[in-house]
């Protein structure tokens, strides 16, 4: 643990909460899905809470942010209301994106969430244009911009090092290394397995740092967007982590053994973090489940507020096809 | 009857077989049968029609005296008189 | 909307002659539509009620419409048409071959008419099957092609009779077409009439002029026999094959004043009196000048022969009437020197002229028939 | 560049300068603009239409880029939805493949898969059609596939005057708009008026009327449709010439109309026949307006081959003049 963040017990239980509140909205999410109130894919961040919570609790509400289809968790970490990601997830009106984007779609502007992007890849060019749109306009913003180390075999992602550094841009390449890009493993799609070596390819400085560790996660972040703001450069960082359940709801996981995931749940973040924070006597166990009862309330308000959501009504399906102006 | 009621008699009936005939372009040297287009069937029903109306039996080897206005007006004169 | 020839893809109803709930029997005109070949009675081969009128008055409808529904089971309970009979006759969909139909059936005479100029056509009242020519692509009928023709002081719409252009372009298609599908061969014999003309003559000196019978009879009769012993040229070719008919059917060409030619069907006959065949000639004429044939009539031939007459030329040779496979042709009757027992001698002649398909028959076939119509005139008594 | 007109007289310019007049009023009146591209900057632009920028308004605002098309495309996204007005230049229609998931998967789903949260005031310039010799893989009119495509407006400015002022329109759209300018207008010369200052990006234009005959084109085969038009007049038939400059969304009243009138209609279209915006507007026709038809509907497009680079081969590919002649008499005079 670095000395950088304030290891203050308010903080400690902060980000406990924030990794347990994704935790639990997934869990209802799984639950809600089996029971067909969510429908299509649902990719699960079950094991990997720790990167989003971690690099956002860096962020201020300035910075942006781009991520991928697997996004819950920096939505929720950013501070999104989860009863409006709870009712996209339902495909509601009062959802965050009215219902059209749905789990793999979240939007918000006034979070300065640029979206949960599905092509894998797609999402970093567009953090190019964010945050060059930040510096010309004279803003000191970070853009914080989520990938898997999937993305990292398309071409988008070397054009958009290349250009980050090129016009010194202020962007964190957050690199998800979840160690499989749907089935397959990182060993098998990389020559170089180093992700950070990609990113000096590029002259682009960059870590390594243990994504299932929320602490040390913070800490680099912390350095990094510094860095970035106060350089105006690129920054690479690697997050080492893991995803405990399938690709998307289901998958007959014959890419890795039972062992590998159960040996990676005992690495969990929440499991370590909370294990860590017990056994340095920061937590008791009234706050706990103090936090753990909080978390209940606000899953089950956000399904609450979910399930009470109308439908956007068919006549308004062209709506937004095409912008009538241009939002502020 | 006189020749001009034979001639009118002749003109209905081919009339009545080609209605589509010009009967006023009629000349009485003119062949009836190229100047209405009678075909041996059409001038066979014009014989059983001048039987009808004239009662005269003309035999078919007097059919050739019927080709023009002129000789029939002269042929069915003289087989009417008869 | 039966099928009238090989290229007629449409027809108008000019006139229903029954009206729902009336017993129609097998055989009754039941209406009467306009096609390129005039008006024709449509005839029905059921028998029952009829129990709803599907197509009205003034509408063109295409070949294999349902103009009507008959109750046809013989029941006389007006109940709804549960099992709706078609009245199309047997021969628009012939049961042994009904697949190939549109195959067999050249869409040669097809009507092709603008959007544009259908709409200004029913605004205008003007019948679109009585424009002669279209003038746009593909020879459509276009705008301006409706707009003359709806600007013509008289119109011809929906006229009984027959429209002699219309009747000019079904004969040049079927012409056309029966050019461009048939292989023809021709044979032609000149045939002695002298024991006919004598026999003629002998038969008519004492009746009265209605009773009196045309060399013509003669020459339908010998052709219809003639048939019985080669009836390889008797029937249709269809569907890449040759399917005789058992009936000699023959299609009496008639020529109508003004141009037009058409062939209506003089039924079986080869098993006609000369007298019977004279009374249906007789009919077939005058009404073909009415336009007044039955639809039947023009479907059913299963040969032509056609006479030029008295006033035509020597000889003539035909095209065959598709699907038909032969066409006998004879021509002017007229004294000519002709060797008998070694002799020159005035006599009075006669040239046959065959005109077959060589797909359904070979030369051999036709000489052979040739031959039995000149032996069969030679005995007129026996005819 | 020469200096704005007072006085309503006429300036003759190219259609390269009108494009490059409208990129630089773009600059000038709004400091969000800034444009993207390969060799826009030092280079001069491909095709020269950038020329003198970069001198007059500095690498910030006028960005070479490297042979990125999916990156500064995206970034251009990006940039739109974070405040910006990019112009994004692909140096021609064939490059714009490699970009094609940034316009097709974000910029025309974000707005509507956002809920509305987020516009995209992006524009993109680039190149299209054939003529130049350049063979299979520079030849492309690719125009009518991102018609296909709900969300975008696609601009095919014909004139000068439509290269000088569609620019202003298409930033002022808050969607993503794609102009397309075919290579071999760059070169055409022509009076520019002074009174004009901005044209709509929404309509249509007639070019010539006519009462015999529709011809219905767009982009670098407007010249060739009016050329066809003289020789159609001096045999007396008289064709109406629509340029539809919209692809997207289709000015179909323009469209109605004119067939409406004329009740005949060729289709000029650069595009490949087989599902084109030929046999798109072809349909909207046939839907809209086919009781008013007196013909066919006919279409010249291009030979469905890749555009060989032989001089014969490539003008035996794409519609000339002698061809819309010939498509037009025949519906209007069948032999």
């Amino acid at each position: 643990m670095t000395s950088k963040v304030h290891l203050d017990h308010a903080h400690l239980l902060h980000l406990l909460k924030a990794m347990i509140r994704i935790r639990r909205f997934e869990a209802k999410c799984v639950e809600l899905y089996q029971a067909q109130e969510i429908l299509g894919f649902l990719h699960l961040y079950d094991g990997e809470e720790a990167v989003s919570v971690g690099v956002i609790e860096a962020l201020t509400p300035q910075d942006a942010i781009i991520a991928t289809y697997r996004e819950h968790g920096q939505a929720l970490a950013r501070g999104v209301d989860p009863g409006c990601l709870m009712a996209e997830m339902m495909g509601k009106l009062n959802g965050c994106c009215r219902g059209r984007g749905g789990s793999m779609h979240f939007f918000d502007r006034s979070h300065r969430f640029y979206g949960g992007n599905a092509i894998v890849g797609g999402g970093l060019p567009l953090a190019l244009g964010v945050a060059l749109a930040d510096k010309m306009q004279g803003r000191s913003s970070v853009t914080a911009c989520f990938f898997g180390e999937g993305a990292v075999d398309e071409g988008e992602f070397h054009e958009t090092l290349n250009l980050a550094k090129l016009w010194r841009l202020p962007i964190l390449f957050v690199c998800e290394n979840n160690r499989y890009s749907m089935g397959m493993a990182v060993e098998r799609a990389e020559a170089d397995i180093d992700f950070v070596h990609k990113a000096s390819g590029y002259r682009i400085a960059g870590e390594k740092v243990d994504g299932m560790d929320v602490v040390a996660v913070e800490s680099a972040a912390k350095n990094a967007v510094d860095r970035v703001r106060s350089d105006s450069e690129p920054y690479f960082l690697e997050c080492q982590t893991y995803r405990f359940r399938a690709h998307s709801m289901f998958d007959a996981q014959l890419y890795r053994s039972k062992d590998e995931v159960e040996e990676w749940r005992k690495k969990g973040p929440i499991l370590r973090f909370r294990t860590w924070l017990e056994a340095n006597r920061l937590i008791k166990a009234e706050e706990l489940s103090t936090i753990e009862e909080a978390v209940e309330k606000e899953i089950a308000a956000a399904v609450a507020f979910a399930a009470a959501g109308g439908l956007e009504p068919v006549s308004e399906i062209d709506r937004f096809v095409t912008m009538e102006a241009i939002p502020s | 009857m006189t020749d001009a009621e034979i001639r009118a008699l002749i003109l209905e009936l081919i009339g009545e077989i080609a209605p589509e005939a010009d009967l006023a372009s009629a000349r009485d040297q003119d062949d009836l049968r190229e100047a209405f287009d009678l075909d041996s069937m059409d001038f066979a029903n014009f014989v059983v029609a001048l039987h009808d109306r004239l009662g005269v039996n003309i035999p078919e080897v007097h059919y050739n005296r019927l080709f023009t206005l002129e000789r029939a007006i002269d042929y069915l004169r003289d087989a009417v008189a008869q | 909307m039966p099928a009238l020839g090989a290229d007629m893809e449409a027809g108008t109803l000019v006139e229903w002659l029954v009206k729902p709930g009336d017993r129609v029997n097998s055989g009754d005109v039941i209406a009467v539509v306009e096609t390129q070949k005039g008006a024709i009675e449509v005839e029905v081969f059921q028998t029952g009620v009829l129990s709803d009128i599907l197509v009205p008055v003034g509408e063109r409808v295409p070949v294999g419409t349902v103009l009507a529904q008959i109750d046809g089971a013989e029941r006389a309970t007006p109940a709804p048409a549960a099992e709706p009979v078609i009245t199309p006759p047997p021969i628009v969909a012939p049961r042994k071959t009904p697949p190939l139909r549109a195959v067999v059936a050249p869409r040669v005479g097809r009507l092709k008419v603008t959007p544009a100029a259908r709409r200004r056509a029913a605004a205008l009242n003007v019948d679109i099957a009585t424009i002669v020519t279209g003038s746009g692509v593909e020879g459509s009928i276009r705008l301006a092609d409706v707009e003359s023709a709806g600007a013509a002081p008289v119109r011809a719409a929906a006229k009984r009779g027959l429209d002699l252009s219309q009747m000019r372009k079904a004969i040049a298609a079927a012409m056309s077409r029966s050019k461009r599908e048939i292989p023809h061969y021709y044979l032609t014999e000149t045939v002695d009439l002298s024991a006919a003309s004598t026999w003629i003559e002998r038969f008519n000196v004492d009746k009265p002029p209605v009773e009196r019978i045309l060399p013509a009879v003669l020459f339908l009769k010998a052709a219809a026999l003639a048939l019985r012993e080669q009836l390889r040229l008797n029937g249709a070719y269809e569907n890449d094959a040759f399917v005789p008919s058992s009936n000699i059917h023959v299609g009496w060409a008639i020529s109508l004043r003004g141009g037009g030619l058409i062939a209506p069907a003089i039924r079986d006959a080869d098993k006609k009196s000369l007298a019977e065949l004279m009374g249906a000639m007789r009919d077939l004429v005058e009404r073909a000048r009415r336009g007044n044939l039955r639809s039947s009539e023009l479907t059913s031939p299963t040969v032509t022969v056609t006479n030029v007459g008295d006033r035509g030329a020597e000889s003539v040779t035909g095209i065959i009437y598709p699907p038909q496979v032969s066409i006998v042709g004879f021509g002017r009757v007229v004294a000519r020197p002709w060797v008998v027992d070694g002799r020159i001698e005035s006599r009075p002649l006669v040239t046959v002229t065959l005109a077959a398909d060589h797909r359904a028959t070979d030369g051999h076939i036709g000489g052979l028939y040739l031959a039995a119509v000149a032996r069969l005139l030679q005995e007129p008594e026996k005819l | 560049m020469s200096a704005p007109q007072t006085n309503p007289t006429a300036t003759r310019i190219t259609y390269r300068e009108a494009c490059k007049q409208a990129l630089r009023e773009a600059l000038l009146a709004d400091s969000r603009v800034f444009l993207m591209g390969e060799d826009i900057g030092r280079y001069g632009g491909c095709y020269a239409v950038t020329k003198g920028l970069l001198k007059e308004f500095g690498e910030e605002r006028i960005r070479d880029t490297p042979l990125s098309e999916s990156a500064f495309v995206g970034a251009g996204v990006g940039a739109a939805m974070a405040g910006m007005r990019p112009i994004v230049e692909i140096m021609t229609v064939n490059f714009s493949l490699l970009a094609l998931d940034q316009i097709l998967n974000n910029a025309v789903t974000i707005p509507h898969m956002s809920g509305g949260q987020f516009a995209i005031p992006l524009v993109i310039r680039m190149a299209t059609g054939g003529g130049r010799r350049v063979a299979a893989q520079h030849s492309r009119s690719l125009e009518g596939w991102y018609a296909h495509i709900p969300g975008l407006r696609i601009l095919t400015p014909a004139t000068v005057e439509d290269a000088r002022f569609m620019l202003k329109g298409a930033l002022a759209d808050p969607n993503p708009v794609i102009i397309f300018e075919h290579v071999m207008l760059y070169n055409m010369e022509s009076d520019l008026s002074s009174d004009v200052t901005e044209v709509d990006i929404a309509r249509a234009m007639t070019h010539r009327p006519g009462r015999d005959v529709s011809l219905i084109t767009y982009g670098g085969s407007l010249s060739k449709a009016l050329q066809a038009a003289d020789a159609l007049a001096a045999d007396g038939i008289e064709a109406e010439v629509i340029d539809l400059r919209v692809l997207r969304p289709l000015d179909t009243k323009a469209i109605l109309e004119s067939v409406s009138k004329t009740r005949r209609c060729v289709i000029i279209d650069e595009g490949w026949r087989s599902g084109s915006i030929s046999a798109e507007i072809g349909m909207r026709i046939v839907e809209e307006a086919f009781f008013e038809l007196d013909a066919p509907l006919r279409r010249v497009c291009s030979r469905e081959v890749p555009i060989p680079y032989a001089a014969h081969l490539e003008d035996a590919c794409l519609p000339q003049t002698a061809t819309i002649v010939a498509a037009a008499r025949e519906l209007v005079r069948p032999t």
